[in-house]
């Protein structure tokens, strides 16, 4: 057992750092991309900032759902059923607005 | 899972199966087909939403703005923080390092746990401002714009869909945290924390949707 | 996972050498008598024969309620029973009947004890996953059966807001509960199949040797995945409305009731290819073994499925032309509508072709495929009818609708079922049972369906609407024959029920392969044995490797 | 009640020309059902007894290539079905834009009763009478739940809904009395949610909003109101819940529970209704009648008085002069 982190050998430091790096560095892209989104929700700049905002959340989504799950390194299969749901919600969000946006 | 795995560290074959890659396909895929199924789960409430904001926008942004934005984004950092600890518990599952695993473990659930308790104060906040307009005894401090009684109550059955959701997640977490302490775990049931990582990653995920679409975007 | 073929060293590896055993193991029928390996059953086999036993339990139910609302449909002015007696008893009949009879019939039986045999796998994926759904299927049926016990509802299975949510003063919430719950076992089950057929296929059997009942399972399986999760969180929200008056539904509020309606049919328009696509499987099944003659345009066959379950999901809307959504939607969903022609053509003239120079047997199960194949013609098509917008205009919400929709679930899905159930009785139960009465219920039942719903598009057209307990006299004549249609209806459905029991006493034993059909179903014994094969099976050359082949066969398979 | 109905009909009547269109549509859909489905009815019964075991039939492959029937089978069907698309959305768009000349009913559906406002005032409750060769608009909605307005006879329904207005125009040309429906389930008596519509010569029509319309519908009004506000359910003879019976009572004598005997004018009537509860109460029964405050409109109100004034039993004479508690409350 391995653990407190001074006790480690300077092989398992080199192995952590090398194994923890993308998550790390995916924390940090989430944190920034939220601080943007949080910035623009309390101050409000201009009319049309839900655009922007709903763009910085599909790059959170696209990044939590390629990186931090791992999709871009899963198989073609488990590809197709990553993306499979969200074509399913567009479906269902774009057949009912065409009854809400043309009343 | 591009990374390999560590000496000692995989799956044992259950009976079904005729090997351990075809186990832990299952497994994967799954655990994906769930996570579908929540998706559109979470997808027809925010359809709701949407719709509910086409056809009263000034009642939704009256409402949307009532929401306790700082707490929302507060609990958005506490996900994105649980999401790293996730992440390293999976990674520390892969080189064998039980015991960093069981504690990144236990951070994801006391994470998980900072965020219902930061939701049920805000809950108890908005009870404080007459926010609550399903009961019938409160009166409603939105009253004279009735609609946004609408976006508040779709609100609260979202927020506590998704908190049941996580609060699911802690136990299950918990209860894996347990088993997963013991010796022997990470020989045979190595795949338990990548497909419970997944899981654990989605209830973020929803997050992540949920808090701009019912907090930031009507603002 | 790459690197997970190593580390399986781990576990132990069990011998394959099924010769090994000494004498013959016992089938899974009779590898364990107690109630508890019943109760607590991992294998596929005994799961299906579980839901066998419920599903039949609630087509009975459902049955009795459309013998109530028979009953009363025979005088015109409601003599017979109050209103509220006649709604409730279609409410019964349309809940009972869609989400435990219907949505889990075929899938939840046949699809559980077939797919791992016809894959030549062992079990489905998640053994404990599937007895799960089961008892989640049992606990929503326990809340609706309760709401039935305390008094019943009368919303209409389609539980329109707002009268299921603000006006209805009968037990409305335990049977959303029930249907609510009930959504889960059918994701768990296609979470199951959708899982089992990607990953546990025997070696060598690639997806265009799969038999058309693992296609149409598979694409069953994507709606129970696509298509429930919204049905959940609809009802979830009329739920909430009913209980705690959230709004969203309630025009009181400013809520819009029709898009319940949408929520609502996202998922119950593409339910009835849960229903309809599981029946096609079988026929698929029962006409090239009765033909002896492979399946004519496999592959179009198969691509089918697939597509029915895609573009049943953009037509939703040809529920509502009427119902106050927009014309411009109106106009698309129509459009759309008219698509699922093709996939059902598709279908049903392969069937047809296959027919064709085939070598027949016209024993029970070919002859409700034969019914089956007529009836969901005629549904089909009166379907499109319904899709045309000006036609609908007039026959919305009549008894054409019902008529509809009756030829295709009951001329469809039941027949398919019943077919299905007598095909692979000797497989399920390793009994045969009485040829003779199997072949006058078919009949009957034939007989008494179209006796039943054919008058009803008559009463359609003529502009009877539907859910009337009380209805104009000049309509009677029509309704009493439907009622006596029924009756006979009845009769056809009683008597497979008697026979089917008998055979499981006093039957001939069954062969492994009653029928000369191919499949790897049929290379194991009847009933088979716990983990389905002996050895492993070998899977043929080409699906449906019947000796009389049509000329694709050369165009298509080497 | 249905004059214009015979006990078996094959075909329903038609009043306009979008009707006889509809018809016509539907019956040329019909020949291509048939052209679909007959030769896969008569092919599966011929194969059926041709190809059946054992007998004498070649089944050597055709050495058709399969891919373009399948191709052929799949588009064919579907062009020529398209056809129809293209027909009924004409049809269904001409039936959505009512011409601007239009005379608009109003039409309001309720939990279980339609009511009808004429352009000049007068109101119908269940019928409908309307002119022949006008454009006719209905302008629906609903108080309660989803009900739908549905005309066999122009063959055409629209929802009525709580939130919003919906439209349905047409324009007869033959005079008759036909069925109107409500055909959306809208809860227990959903089947008696409806009544006749009769189209009228335009002069007629004048001549019944002016006459009759005033006069013979106000009755017939306040007698559905009757029913539609539930009255009936428990004060008619014969039903589960026994109230006293009202045919009579107008202008009767009756003793109060708390001993009292008041006269059944027309104000006590409407205070008996507006708030049943307290010292209103008939002697020898319960308190069960629910208030109706607020929850029938001052005009309906009035109209369902002017019923009961109006409304005798059938023994009218013996009525007047019955005393005895319980026949005359």
């Amino acid at each position: 057992m391995r653990n407190p982190l001074a006790t480690l050998s300077a092989d398992d430091r080199v192995l952590l750092r090398k194994r923890l790096r993308t998550p790390v560095l995916t924390f940090l892209a989430l944190l920034a991309l939220l601080a943007v989104n949080v910035t623009l929700g309390a101050t409000l700049p201009f009319a049309q900032v839900w655009i922007v905002e709903l763009l910085v959340v599909a790059v959170m989504v696209a990044l939590i759902l390629l990186v931090s799950m791992e999709v871009i390194h899963e198989p073609p299969l488990i590809r197709l059923f990553s993306g499979l749901g969200f074509f399913w919600v567009a479906i269902m969000v774009g057949m009912t607005l065409t009854d809400y946006l043309a009343r | 899972m591009s990374e390999g795995l560590a000496d000692g560290v995989g799956v044992a074959r259950a009976e079904h199966f005729e090997s351990v890659a075809q186990q832990r396909e299952a497994a994967t895929l799954g655990i994906w087909a769930w996570l579908i199924t929540e998706l559109l789960l979470f997808s027809a409430l925010f359809l709701v939403a949407l719709i509910t904001r086409i056809q009263h926008p000034e009642a939704t942004i009256a409402a949307a703005k009532h929401l306790k934005f700082w707490i929302g984004a507060t609990n958005t950092v506490v996900l994105i923080c649980s999401s790293l600890t996730m992440s390293m518990a999976i990674e520390f599952s892969r080189m064998g390092w039980q015991r960093a695993m069981v504690r990144a473990m236990l951070a994801t659930a006391a994470l998980g746990g900072l965020f219902l308790v930061l939701k049920g104060y805000e809950y108890y906040a908005d009870w404080d401002e007459h926010m609550m307009p399903f009961l019938s005894h409160r009166p409603f401090a939105l009253a004279e714009t009735p609609a946004a009684r609408l976006f508040v109550n779709l609100y609260y059955v979202a927020t506590l869909l998704h908190a049941l959701h996580l609060f699911t997640g802690i136990a299950l977490l918990l209860a894996m945290t347990w088993m997963a302490a013991k010796a022997g775990f990470l020989s045979r049931h190595q795949n338990w924390i990548e497909v419970y990582g997944l899981y654990w990653h989605f209830i973020d995920l929803v997050w992540i949707l949920a808090f701009p679409i019912l907090y930031v975007v009507n603002r | 996972m790459s690197a997970s073929g190593s580390i399986g060293g781990t576990a132990r590896r069990e011998p394959h050498t099924p010769e090994s055993t000494i004498g013959r193991k016992p089938d899974y029928l009779h590898a364990e008598s107690t109630l508890r390996s019943w109760f607590l059953a991992t294998d596929h086999k005994r799961i299906a024969i579980l839901y066998l036993a419920s599903i039949t339990g609630f087509f009975v139910i459902g049955a009795l309620a459309a013998g109530v609302v028979r009953l009363a449909l025979i005088v015109p002015d409601g003599a017979i029973m109050t209103n509220d007696t006649y709604n409730k008893a279609f409410t019964i009949h349309g809940v009972v009947m869609v989400w435990f009879f219907l949505i889990p019939s075929i899938p939840a039986t046949f699809g559980n004890f077939l797919i791992p045999l016809m894959i030549g796998a062992k079990d489905l994926a998640f053994p404990k996953l599937n007895l799960t759904s089961w008892y989640v299927f049992m606990t929503g049926a326990l809340f609706t059966l309760v709401s039935v016990v305390l008094g019943g509802v009368d919303t209409g299975w389609t539980f329109y807001a707002p009268l299921s949510t603000a006006f209805s003063n009968t037990w409305v919430l335990p049977a959303l509960i029930g249907v609510t719950i009930v959504g889960f076992s059918s994701i768990l089950t296609g979470l199951n199949f959708v899982v089992t057929i990607h990953t546990m296929r025997a070696p060598g059997m690639t997806w265009f040797k799969l038999p058309i009942f693992v296609w149409t399972h598979y694409a069953t399986s994507l709606i129970f995945l696509l298509a429930t999760p919204v049905i959940t969180t609809a009802l979830i929200l009329l739920i909430a409305e009913r209980a705690f008056h959230i709004g969203v539904f309630d025009p009181a509020y400013g809520g819009d009731p029709v898009l319940f309606q949408h929520l609502f049919w996202f998922y119950s328009h593409p339910a009835v290819y849960i229903m309809v696509l599981p029946g096609m499987g079988v026929i698929s099944e029962i006409v090239p073994a009765f033909a002896q003659k492979k399946l004519f345009g496999y592959r179009f066959v198969a691509y089918a499925s697939i597509g029915l379950a895609s573009v049943t999901f953009f037509v939703w809307g040809h529920h509502m032309f009427v119902n106050g959504q927009s014309d411009l939607a109106s106009l698309v969903f129509s459009a759309l509508s008219f698509a699922v022609a093709v996939p059902s053509a598709v279908k049903v003239y392969n069937w047809t072709a296959t027919i064709h120079k085939g070598s027949l047997r016209l024993d029970t199960p070919m002859l409700y495929a034969m019914g089956y194949i007529g009836l969901f013609v005629l549904g089909g098509l009166t379907g499109l009818y319904l899709a045309t917008l000006a036609i609908n205009q007039h026959i919305h919400a009549t008894y054409f609708v019902v008529a509809h929709f009756h030829y295709i679930m009951v001329g469809g899905t039941v027949l398919a079922f019943l077919g299905g159930l007598h095909f692979w009785w000797p497989k399920f139960t390793g009994r045969m049972y009485s040829e003779p009465w199997g072949r006058v219920s078919a009949l009957l039942i034939f007989l008494g369906f179209n006796v039943t719903f054919f008058p009803q598009f008559i009463l359609g057209y003529l502009g009877m609407p539907r859910r009337y307990a009380t209805y104009p006299a000049e309509f009677q004549l029509l309704n009493v024959l439907s009622s006596a249609g029924a009756t006979i209806l009845a009769a056809g459905y009683i008597f497979p029920m008697l026979y089917l029991v008998y055979s499981l006493w006093f039957g001939r034993k069954a062969p492994a392969n009653p029928w000369n059909a191919k499949g790897l179903e049929w290379e194991t014994s009847s009933p088979p044995p716990t983990h389905n094969f002996l050895s492993p099976p070998e899977v043929p050359r080409i699906p449906y490797d019947y000796p009389i082949q049509a000329q694709e066969s050369r165009d298509q398979h080497g | 009640m249905t004059p214009s109905h015979e006990s078996l009909q094959l075909w329903p009547a038609a009043v306009s020309a979008t009707a006889t269109e509809t018809d016509l549509l539907i019956l040329a859909f019909t020949v291509l059902t048939l052209l679909l489905t007959v030769p896969v009815f008569v092919a599966i019964t011929y194969f059926a007894v041709r190809y059946r075991e054992g007998s004498e039939a070649n089944r050597q492959p055709s050495g058709i290539r399969s891919n373009l029937i399948e191709i052929s089978w799949m588009l064919i069907p579907f062009l020529l079905t398209l056809i129809f698309f293209v027909w009924g959305a004409k049809l269904f768009i001409q039936s959505k834009n009512a011409p601007p000349d239009a005379m608009v009913v109003e039409a309001v559906g309720r939990q279980w009763m339609w009511k009808f406002q004429h352009p000049t005032g007068q109101s119908e409750i269940n019928n409908l009478h309307l002119p022949i060769g006008q454009p006719i608009r209905l302008h629906i909605i609903s108080q309660d739940v989803i009900h739908a307005l549905y005309l066999p006879a122009v063959r055409m329904q629209v929802a009525a809904l709580p939130d919003r207005y919906t439209d349905l125009w047409f324009k007869a040309d033959k005079i008759g009395t036909y069925h109107l429906y409500c055909s959306e389930y809208c809860g227990t008596d959903h089947s008696v949610m409806g009544g006749e519509v009769t189209f009228m010569n335009p002069g007629d029509y004048q001549d019944w909003l002016t006459h009759a319309g005033a006069q013979q519908g106000k009755v017939a009004a306040g007698r559905a109101l009757y029913e539609a506000y539930g009255c009936a359910g428990c004060h008619e003879p014969g039903s589960a819940v026994k109230a006293p019976s009202l045919a009579g009572l107008y202008g009767s004598q009756v003793k109060l529970a708390d001993g009292r005997t008041v006269t059944a004018d027309e104000g006590w009537l409407r205070d008996k209704i507006l708030n049943p509860n307290g010292d209103r109460l008939a002697e020898g029964y319960k308190q069960v009648m629910p208030s109706f405050a607020g929850r029938i409109p001052a005009d309906e109100l009035g109209t369902l008085i002017d019923f009961l004034k109006s409304y005798s039993s059938p023994a009218a004479g013996k009525a007047a002069d019955a005393t005895p508690a319980g026949a005359t409350r």
